[in-house]
């Protein structure tokens, strides 16, 4: 009996571990991460967090108007960046073409030694 | 706005020199600034006082009784791994005690106590390692040790300060056609926070 | 039973290396259905491990004595409702104990992981698998709780007396659970860093996962400090015991760590340094847990040595050089995007108090090994026990309440010295008339004068920190003063959350300050209707009624409580003897109040009902136990959910101008330069 | 040298020397802690030879006996309790070989430790020990010979100079082999 269900409970797990593998075969859409359209990138939401902090400790008197407008100001502007760099990134990266790409990242790297962030850097 | 009006009254408050009574400001925030002070110092006050209504009552344990605890204490019981015999209810604890009475009342002082211990047991009956020879170094780590963190950790932080801040320096890059996303940043900033909508002028782009 | 339970312990080893093993070469042969097959793997564990887990609950129901596990920790005898606790009470159940609950957490961490780590999850998947292919491999083939004997007895050893108490059916759960639970932010952290998304990205899941760790190991601590003050009869509640600083160290490390990383995502700095902090407060952990499992240092309340001990010390080196190969390896990714604006400012404070928690735990962990050094160097015995604690960390400790008073004062960025000033007025008045007043009633000890001045310093401080904002706000919004305060809290639930835990931390220094300058001992040998003195109270001795079960005697005394001839209470102080285990165990009698316990403990019966009792009066240790649900909610509230200023998701369209610009982003060129 | 090495060096060093020495401590552990006061392992205990310090035992037939009474023989203190296996165990041992040493300058005294008076009687009853027992009340013989487990032997030679310390239980050939040592030893 106690065999029987520690089979069971092996046959289970070998089904469900074979699952993605069978429908990957079968062209079945896979669970895998997909790269989809243009993620704002996770520095936007510690920016906007630190607006709302500004805001909160401006509120709570901690910060003369002044300071708070120079750094509100230099918030606002970083935040635009990072929109427009993730804007025009997937302008020229187009539908995450991994050729392109490729080729991208190799560009740059002869332009300025630096290769934009993206997963496959990693496995070198 | 709302934040400009508390202002005053800080750099008012900042004014009064001596740190006594926070009732002397004025205006009915002052006030009750000062009632949640008052409040939470009695609080303390009280149970500061509770602990120390004890005070006398210690008077009441004959001195030698507190020194004998006291070292009771600072000898561990060789027969159970990590307890004083001030914690340890075993016989040869109890003898142990008993035989550190019987030396105080004899006039014997905390360090007599403790040598004849040690002469008997080794320096691993003491629940702290003596400060001499060897084992001074046990005390002088955490003496430089501590110290030299700080000392690292006042380093690192100004060489942290030592470029200028990057989020008020002039970011490197060229600023053209931010303002599209400028206002996407406003628009998304009031969407998301409607009761605290930074204040944002045209002045904020440059 | 105890098949079922071993097929399912090695399936779940076969399961977890699969696991680590597929998201590695999934994630370096770029298939995702391996990673997928191996995500699941890791969904699938926690299941195949609560069958092992109710199969052993099952042999200890059923009384299954041919598993020798169950034979060694229960008896016929023993209540059913101890069967939780006889579950850990040893090496294999408590190791098979650790594997699930890892496995669980690992799996809720895992399925709850923001998008924002989603790219190197794989990389966390497998760090976490490899400590769980640890713990389960030792488990099977070690220590492997199923092990049957060759011949069945008829009745079990019976559970360890001291672990009969209600403390004991939840603190060494939160503590192993806790201990366990550092492997999640550090797997995050590894994660992010073999996978090279070196950014903010994973602070997120490593604060939450941090904070659940942190806020266990604490239940774990304040709830063995419980049983020991009611249990251990000797009337304190930390000794400083190798055990208790194994778990005492990590928590300091994530304490600083969890300050730390709120720095990382609010202002994109200490990167390095918030992942130094976590991988040591791994390496603690390690640490600990090597200790506890046949450490070479002796402790009441150890498993004991065992061959255990040489795999957990290779694990322990595992763990501490392999995450900082990593580091090291990914150490130009780390920098930091911004500089310090200000040695004034909040920043520059939390590293401040991440310094001394280090400290106090760096200086610990040099206590605890200072008798090998001693061994090795000079063939001499050395204890480091309490005294040595007291004096090397004390003064650290007050240091830490001096920041935790200063430090929320000062805003991010940067204070203006001015500005400070004004809020420091209020707590340091505060501070100084306590003082006064104490030295005025004739408190003496430097230690607790400047203990409560900083307590006083701290609490005034947080409550001008809930009052000045929340009177801004009624001035802006018109609300009420308790609307205003409430919306306020909520809408910054981290730092409220802060300030009931720091609020905590008062009311533990109060206790810690109570108990260890204030205290009365009196230990006294009383025949039946004696009675003796001790501060304020008269206590009457009347009798002890012995009850005499088949493994064990109770003694349980009556004592009546006078203070001016006017009873209070009767309290029943128990002792429990058994002989066969030649042991013995105490439930102290507590009269508790919010100024002070009376605690009552016989230590020793002699013939004729007469007992030796220890009396003491703990002042304000009452509050040390209230601080534990404080704590818990505290961190609830911090850990809440905080609506993001989430960033729309609407596709980002390019405006002609910018069209034409080079993609690279600002900050590499920057990091390039 | 680069941040980078500096940091490396600063955290792998001590790192190391930690590792180093809990590996060394480990392969140096023997046996484990001990428990509660129990020697159940034969082993010397090296010690510093030094002057035995005086004691004076009530033995269980009421007499006095005092370690100066002894100068000149080579003398066994043994500290035992009823309750102890371990003792139990050697009991029979001790007793044979002292009736060997009858006629040589050589005495045994037993030292009850952490017992009760009729306990200590019952167990010479049964193990037929005819040297000097007797029940150490407060411990003081204990605590002067620094006795941190039972059974825990002394080897007292004929200067009264403390000359080997055993803990557990010992067999004859050991005990025959150490008291022949501190009879040829000092011949007077």
């Amino acid at each position: 009996m106690e065999f029987v269900v520690g089979a069971a409970l092996a046959i289970f797990s070998a089904v469900v571990l074979a699952y993605p593998f069978l429908t990957a075969r079968s062209g079945v859409e896979s669970h895998a991460p997909v790269l989809d359209s243009p993620v704002p990138p996770p520095e936007l939401a510690s920016v906007y967090q630190a607006i709302r902090d500004l805001t909160w400790e401006r509120q709570a008197g901690d910060l003369p108007e002044d300071l708070y407008q120079q750094q509100l100001d230099a918030y606002r502007r970083q935040a635009a960046l990072l929109l427009r760099d993730a804007a025009v990134y997937s302008a020229v990266v187009g539908e995450s073409d991994e050729a392109l790409e490729q080729e991208v990242a190799t560009e740059l790297a002869a332009r300025g030694g630096q290769t934009p962030q993206s997963s496959q850097d990693t496995v070198a | 706005m709302a934040g400009v009006l508390p202002f005053r009254q800080h750099s008012f408050l900042c004014r009064v020199k001596s740190p006594s009574p926070p009732f002397a400001k004025g205006g009915e925030g002052g006030f009750r600034h000062s009632i949640a002070a008052l409040s939470c110092l009695l609080l303390l006050s009280l149970l500061a006082l509770a602990a120390v209504t004890q005070r006398p009552a210690q008077a009441q344990t004959p001195h030698d009784e507190a020194e004998a605890q006291a070292i009771d204490r600072m000898l561990m019981c060789p027969v159970c791994p990590g307890e004083t015999i001030d914690q340890s209810q075993v016989e040869l604890a109890r003898q142990m005690r008993l035989r550190v009475r019987e030396m105080l009342a004899q006039g014997a002082g905390r360090q007599q106590v403790l040598d004849f211990f040690v002469a008997r047991y080794g320096v691993e009956i003491l629940a702290a390692p003596p400060k001499s020879g060897f084992n001074l170094v046990a005390w002088i780590f955490p003496a430089l040790a501590v110290p030299l963190a700080l000392a690292g950790g006042l380093l690192a932080l100004r060489a942290m300060r030592r470029r200028p801040a990057a989020e008020l320096a002039p970011v490197p890059g060229p600023d053209v056609g931010l303002d599209p996303f400028l206002a996407r940043v406003d628009q998304e900033l009031t969407v998301a926070a409607p009761s605290d909508v930074p204040r944002t002028g045209s002045s904020a782009d440059g | 039973m105890a098949e079922m339970g071993a097929i399912a312990l090695w399936i779940s080893l076969a399961l977890s290396s699969y696991a680590l093993l597929g998201s590695v070469l999934g994630q370096v042969r770029h298939s995702p259905p391996l990673v997928e097959s191996a995500r699941r793997a890791t969904f699938l564990l926690p299941l195949v491990l609560l069958v092992a887990t109710l199969s052993l609950v099952g042999a200890f129901i059923s009384r299954d004595f041919s598993v020798a596990y169950v034979a060694r920790h229960s008896s016929l005898a023993m209540p059913k409702i101890y069967t939780w606790v006889a579950f850990y009470a040893g090496n294999e159940g408590s190791l098979l104990f650790i594997a699930m609950v890892l496995a669980a957490m690992a799996a809720l961490a895992l399925w709850l992981a923001p998008a924002k780590v989603r790219d190197t999850l794989p990389w966390t998947t497998a760090a976490l698998m490899l400590v769980l292919t640890f713990f389960l491999a030792v488990t099977a083939v070690m220590a492997n709780p199923f092990a049957q004997l060759p011949l069945v007895p008829p009745d079990g050893d019976g559970i360890n007396p001291l672990l009969t108490h209600v403390g004991m059916f939840f603190h060494p759960p939160a503590l192993m659970t806790g201990l366990v639970a550092i492997a999640i932010p550090t797997s995050f952290a590894i994660g992010s860093m073999i996978g090279g998304k070196t950014r903010d990205e994973w602070a997120d899941a490593g604060r939450v996962w941090g904070l659940v760790a942190w806020v266990l190991l604490a239940c774990g601590l304040l709830l063995g400090s419980w049983w020991a003050y009611t249990i251990l009869g000797w009337g304190g509640f930390w000794f400083w015991d190798p055990v208790e600083n194994a778990a005492l160290m990590p928590w300091l490390a994530l304490t600083a760590f969890i300050h730390s990383i709120m720095v990382q995502k609010r202002r994109s700095m200490f990167r390095m340094w918030n992942i130094v902090l976590i991988n040591v407060a791994f390496g603690l952990a390690l640490y600990g847990m090597f200790m506890n499992r046949g450490g070479p240092v002796p402790s009441v309340h150890s498993f004991g040595a065992s061959t255990l001990g040489w795999v957990f010390l290779l694990f322990l080196g595992v763990g501490v050089v392999v995450p900082f190969g990593i580091f090291f390896w990914r150490f130009p990714l780390l920098k930091s995007d911004r500089n310090l604006d200000s040695m004034l400012s909040r920043e520059a404070s939390f590293l401040m108090n991440n310094l001394l928690l280090l400290s106090i735990a760096f200086v610990t962990l040099w206590g605890t090994v200072y008798p090998l050094i001693s061994r090795l160097f000079k063939g001499q015995e050395i204890t480091v026990a309490r005294p040595y604690y007291d004096q090397v960390n004390g003064p650290l400790m007050l240091a830490l309440v001096f920041l935790m008073g200063v430090g929320p004062l000062l805003p991010w960025r940067r204070a203006s010295l001015r500005g400070l000033r004004e809020r420091l007025l209020l707590p340091v008045a505060a501070s100084v008339t306590v003082l006064a007043l104490l030295a005025v009633l004739g408190v003496r000890e430097g230690y607790a004068l400047l203990g409560f001045g900083l307590c006083a310093l701290v609490a005034a401080s947080i409550l001008q920190e809930c009052w000045r904002p929340t009177r801004v706000r009624r001035r802006a919004t018109g609300e009420g003063y308790a609307t205003a305060f409430l919306r306020l809290a909520w809408s910054n639930r981290p730092r409220y959350g802060g300030y009931l835990v720091h609020l905590a931390v008062v009311m533990m220094a109060l206790g810690v300050l109570g108990g260890s300058f204030f205290h009365l001992q009196r230990d006294v040998l009383l025949a039946p209707g004696q009675s003796t003195e001790l501060g304020n109270y008269r206590l009457l001795y009347l009798s002890t009624e012995e009850v005499q079960y088949s493994d064990r005697t109770e003694y349980v005394s009556t004592v009546e409580v006078y203070r001016n001839d006017r009873l209070l209470e009767t309290l029943h102080p128990w002792r429990v003897s058994y002989p066969a285990a030649g042991m013995a165990s105490t439930r102290a009698a507590i009269r508790s109040t919010p100024v002070e316990d009376l605690y009552v403990v016989p230590s020793e019966n002699q013939a004729g009902g007469t007992v030796v009792m220890r009396i003491l009066i703990n002042p304000l240790v009452w509050w040390m136990w209230v601080a534990g649900p404080v704590v818990v909610m505290g961190t609830l509230v911090a850990l809440w959910p905080q609506r993001q200023a989430v960033p729309s998701r609407q596709p980002l369209s390019v405006p002609p101008a910018a069209a034409s610009i080079n993609p690279a982003r600002p900050r590499d060129v920057r990091e390039a330069g | 040298m680069s941040q980078r090495t500096l940091i490396l060096l600063a955290v792998a060093l001590p790192v190391a020397a930690l590792l180093g020495l809990l590996a060394w401590a480990s392969v140096q552990q023997k046996g484990g802690p001990a428990g509660a006061g129990i020697n159940r392992k034969f082993g010397g205990v090296r010690i510093q030879p030094g002057p035995a310090r005086d004691f004076s035992l009530t033995l269980l037939d009421g007499r006095t006996l005092t370690l100066t009474e002894l100068q000149g023989k080579v003398v066994l203190l043994d500290f035992w309790a009823s309750w102890c296996p371990p003792c139990r165990e050697e009991a029979a041992t001790l007793a044979e070989v002292y009736g060997e040493y009858a006629g040589q300058p050589v005495e045994f005294v037993g030292v009850d430790i952490w017992d009760r008076q009729e306990d200590a009687l019952a167990f010479v009853e049964q193990y037929g020990v005819t040297y000097p027992s007797g029940v150490d009340v407060k411990g003081s013989i204990a605590i002067d010979y620094g006795v941190k487990g039972i059974p825990e032997k002394f080897f007292i030679d004929r200067d009264g100079v403390v000359r080997r310390k055993f803990v557990g239980p010992m067999s004859a050939d050991n005990l025959r082999a150490v008291l022949g040592e501190l009879l040829n030893a000092s011949p007077r």
